[in-house]
């Protein structure tokens, strides 16, 4: 056991991987020599050496086409996009070519990659850099999308999305790197797909991701000391494969179900879990299903600004409590 | 006399100049069974014809050794079928039948064949470009000896892939082949009206430290010759190439383009220069026989008409294929 | 009073505006001399000649920041992207340019311009050039999306979006292009943000879009003939503005919210308006919300997989009768 | 003597090379001084300086005229202070301030003056440079007389997007000035190790049928003159132009690189061809006194402490802001 960074626990989640697998190769703009400039992934190069981390151009196009064509041929590459907003430069390969192929060539050829990228919020940025973009790889058939929350969950997702056979997004939250966490010594390998239970509650279950789930932790604490009520928080963690099982099953228990999304409000990750438990869990639900999210705007750079704009503590609470309490 | 001399000094010999005619003839003939089909009403969907540029996927195909990879587009049959796939998974392909290179499933602009080397054809301009440079740094990085060749057209050397993957390419030295098939139009626009140069890949192969390599793509042995040239780089680690095939489509761009844009007397000229035509004159001057070259035909035409018959035959897919394979668990599931 | 083709449409509408605006310019792949591969802009070149109408190369990012740099600078320029699916290409001007331009200058530059495209399936094209890609659309701040159903709506929501004053998505359905309707003579201007009440009923709200719209239509008359189901039909139309007060007013009166929607299922735009009503007309619902869309697959191209993979109003019928009668 | 005769051959003039000079030291001034409001923790988020290339920014400014346009990138101070931007507006909107030019909604990496000519800073690598062709081709489609001139470093020459924008201006003949100001390095890469030619920009002018350009980019003479060349030539009709500067940055690629990764020597040899020492030297060569010299550094240095002194005394933008211009009508509301 030992307390890590969210960023050192990065590159110790590449590296048990590219210890463990030869095929397992990594390539991105300015994360060999320099070790990224998030500081992700520094030592990587020393380590592994210049033939398995390798710095590219700025070709996010050739980057993603690279990582796909050597994915189909026999190696499991992690490419990195630095920013997740960048993704829209190479979203063919995101949207057409990576999910679709296993699809259109009957099974013949798949897509075993790893793309990680620096998602979200916080650091004042602005409008270009600072998107939870989550949503735009969710809604796409035939990629698995991942957002820790935590160091050790860094590390055991990010190890089973290098397994997984199918193209995965793993999105590290920027504002999250120098956040630490206790995480135990030796292998750690997680399990996509699944949703934890961070927070048992009784009158209100609370769905949240990446740095939205601390802000979720904190609220509940405050609505189970000033408003007598006992929330649920749940870390969704894998966006898909999706935990219905779990969500569906905290809901049956508690009636009513909030979300905390940091993307902005229209088709925000919420949207399917609230219409996935509007239809199945419809019967179950003792009060209206509330998306407290970034309003749907453009990120400011203004700091005061871009605190205002994404959910916090005080305003879940608020929330919460109106909605519940009257 | 005359044919003496041309045969003592043949580099290519006889047995690869054979292939090649082969198969520029299985293509031409598999290619205009589809277009039958299509006024049959028998092809669904879209399709889009190299008529008049089989000469190109020919001589890259007795180039290429089994085991190395190509990339084409949604105009692929051509190079589908050239390095050896069965006529009939193509034609099944484009029937949207069951016996179809993949069931059905991915339609005449995405023809796979992983056991032929086939690695895929792509619909969108300029992503397999970059797809390819993948294909080839697995080989670079496992010390694999094979190499990768990748086809594409005049109009896709303006797409911002096309530059990504070239220069990406030569910075890592990658053993890919890039091959541009210049036949003068993107769909209905004439590749000069929107391009900067006159040679769209030729005259930007500098800009990649590349040497400039211009065609013609209608001589299959020229073709064979450059091939086997950048080929042999590659496989020796002296990385990309970029070559200009000089070409031309006869038919429109696909089933749907009656290609009423081209002036009048251009098709006819270049019908002229139709790579068959150049090619069973080679074959004569080479001093084959008029019977060896009938007994080639004949055999293109009775595979093709036998895979006729058996996609003709061939059910739809079974339904339950519509969520297969999503993922490469075999399934769809997105939820537990 | 004329029956006028949708392909047809998209022609006068764009006629129309030229007509009108002297800075309304048109661009794209193959669309000036060749009249389009839709052949939904025949005859603008030769009306409106060379410097308004203009052939492209293929360069989609070219196109798209050509026409937000002559937006932002006096022009109202119409795009096209051919297949909608290749807004991958140029997602960047998408999703991060063109919208929040006038965020981030603080309302200094504005981004008049709209972006057609040819949208939907049907069409046998197969994986890459059939995707509903108004989910992508619908979640990015800063843009409207517009999806007409029917010629005389092509025209008026065209109009409406070469006069709206930011950049607007104009999803054309391939499969509706040789559909026919009546439309009036004289100048068609319509309103952003509206949605049309197409059949009035009692029992359930379908809300639908684009080329799903007939096929709800369709589905409700089979309900009411062999179910006794009366279901009330809104063709949302416009899904940025989104008309809430229609769809929330219908559920007010039907208590059942049933969506059609062609985008596959994770993040299709019926999640947005699931989650509305959840949160803002949970005391109006008789029972759970369903989405009725194409499973959450990428395209199939075989003509009998691709039809099995479309909501239609068997489908439609099925599952609405099975969730309103027990 | 020799200064007489310099004087007299003089193709810039008195006045424009004190402009020049004057452009240089107040990006110099400005620049430092947002270092300095660094280490005082008053600016938040990240900044880009351009120390070392203001010769580049300071060129274009003097060469372009009012109604001109100009694009740059997050690396954008030098850019927009060299159309005549008040330095508080830059400063302001650095410290994310209610004064900021776009009062701190869109920060350093987007500094926008449209008043001035400034029509953006864009901090997605490439995307500028299809803006800035659509800006080009409003002039041309309206007959106005204004250039657009887009601003960009060597790294960005590997993007898809520069490759479209190039072609697409050349086939437009549009009036737009592309200007690379290669500084070795993208953030911490060296160019050269990610480009497979040695001049990112000039050695693809070709592969658009452009000229190659290449010049000395710490030397305000001339890279005014060849920004005046290539103005003329673009608002006489006569296209595009791809023009690059070699420059060097003296600090790191941003607030939070300390540079580590240059070789030792680097620096201090570009220091000694830092664009404000040789420009000051010229000054004298062209016998302009010291006190001339003084009384242009005094005046900026006063600009700038005026300037931060606005800006520490500024409050933050209203929260109504926050909402605020998501679309034209100035409101956010996507619903009704
Ligand atoms: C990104 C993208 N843009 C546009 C298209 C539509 N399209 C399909 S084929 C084609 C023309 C391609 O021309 P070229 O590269 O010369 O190939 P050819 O068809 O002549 O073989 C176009 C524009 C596409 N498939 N992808
Ligand atoms: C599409 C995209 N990829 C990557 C980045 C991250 N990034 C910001 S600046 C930069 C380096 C740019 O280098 P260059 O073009 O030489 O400009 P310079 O910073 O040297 O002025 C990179 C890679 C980005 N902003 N956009
Ligand atoms: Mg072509
Ligand atoms: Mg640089």
């Amino acid at each position: 056991m030992a307390e890590l960074s969210y960023r050192d626990a990065v590159i110790r989640a590449i590296s048990q991987e590219m210890e463990r697998d030869n095929n397992v190769v990594f390539l991105g703009e300015d994360v060999a020599k320099a070790g990224g400039v998030f500081k992700a992934t520094v030592g990587l190069y020393e380590k592994f050496g210049p033939h398995r981390v390798r710095d590219t151009p700025i070709s996010e196009q050739a980057i993603l086409g690279a990582a796909m064509g050597a994915a189909m041929t026999g190696l499991r590459p992690i490419a990195e996009i630095m920013f997740s907003d960048f993704a829209a430069v190479c979203f063919d390969f995101i949207a057409n070519e990576m999910p679709k192929l296993s699809y259109m060539t009957n099974g013949q050829l798949t897509c075993p990659l790893v793309i990680r990228t620096g998602n979200g919020a916080g650091v004042r940025f602005g409008a270009q850099h600072s998107q939870s973009i989550e949503n735009w790889t969710m809604m796409i058939p035939g990629l698995k999308v991942v957002a820790p929350s935590s160091p050790v969950d860094v590390i055991g997702l990010m190890a089973a999305a290098v397994r997984d056979n199918n193209p995965v997004i793993f999105h590290e939250h920027k504002a999250l790197y120098s956040t630490k966490g206790e995480v135990p010594d030796g292998e750690i390998v997680d399990t996509l797909g699944t949703a934890k239970i961070l927070r048992a509650g009784t009158d209100c279950t609370i769905v949240a991701l990446a740095m939205m789930v601390s802000r979720a932790l904190e609220a509940a604490e405050i609505l189970a000391r000033d408003h007598g009520i006992n929330a649920e928080v749940i870390d969704v963690r894998s966006l898909v494969p999706l935990d219905t099982r779990t969500i569906l099953g905290s809901v049956a228990k508690t009636g009513r179900l909030f979300t905390v999304e940091e993307n902005p409000r229209l088709l925000g990750w919420g949207a399917e879990i609230a219409s996935i438990v509007a239809d199945e869990a419809f019967w179950d639900l003792d009060g209206p299903i509330v998306r407290i999210t970034t309003p749907h705007i453009p990120l400011p750079a203004a700091d005061h600004l871009e605190d205002l704009a994404l959910p916090n503590a005080s305003r879940i609470v608020e929330k919460i409590a109106r909605v519940m309490n009257g | 006399m005359a044919k003496e001399k041309l045969a003592t000094n043949d580099d290519i010999g006889l047995e690869k100049r054979l292939e090649l005619y082969r198969l520029q003839i299985e293509i031409r003939d598999a290619e205009k069974r589809a277009h039958d089909l299509f006024l049959q009403n028998l092809i669904k969907g879209t399709s889009h014809l190299s008529l008049g540029q089989e000469a190109i996927a020919a001589g890259f195909g007795v180039a290429l050794k089994k085991g190395d990879k190509s990339f084409c587009t949604y105009r692929g049959h051509a190079h589908t079928l050239a390095r050896g796939t069965p006529v009939e998974g193509v034609l099944g392909e484009l029937m949207l039948r069951d016996n179809g290179l993949m069931r059905g499933k991915g339609g005449s602009m995405h023809l796979t064949s992983v056991e032929h080397g086939v690695m895929g054809s792509y619909a969108i301009i300029g992503a397999h470009l970059c797809i390819a440079c993948g294909s080839a740094w697995r080989a670079q990085y496992l010390g694999e000896k094979d190499v990768t060749a990748c086809f594409f057209g005049d109009g896709t050397t303006n797409i911002g892939a096309f530059h990504e993957a070239l220069n990406f390419a030569v910075v890592w030295r990658l053993p890919v082949i890039f091959v541009c098939e210049n036949n003068l139009y993107m769909e209905y626009t004439p590749i000069s009206e929107v391009t900067a140069v006159p040679h769209p890949a030729a005259d930007r192969a500098a800009a990649y430290g590349l040497p400039r390599i211009l065609i013609d793509g209608n001589d299959a042995d020229v073709v064979y010759r450059t091939a086997s040239e950048a080929i042999a780089k590659a496989r020796e680690g002296g990385g990309p190439s970029l070559i200009e095939c000089l070409t031309y489509r006869h038919s429109g761009h696909s089933r749907a383009d009656p290609a009423k844009y081209r002036p009048p007397g251009e098709l006819e000229k270049w019908l002229e220069r139709d790579p068959i035509k150049i090619y069973r004159q080679r074959l004569k001057d080479f001093g084959i026989g008029q019977d060896q070259i009938d007994a080639i035909e004949k055999e293109s035409m009775r595979k093709v008409d036998e895979a006729t018959a058996a996609c003709k035959a061939a059910p739809p897919a079974p339904v339950d294929l519509l969520t297969a394979d999503v993922y490469a668990d075999g399934g769809w599931a997105w939820r537990n």
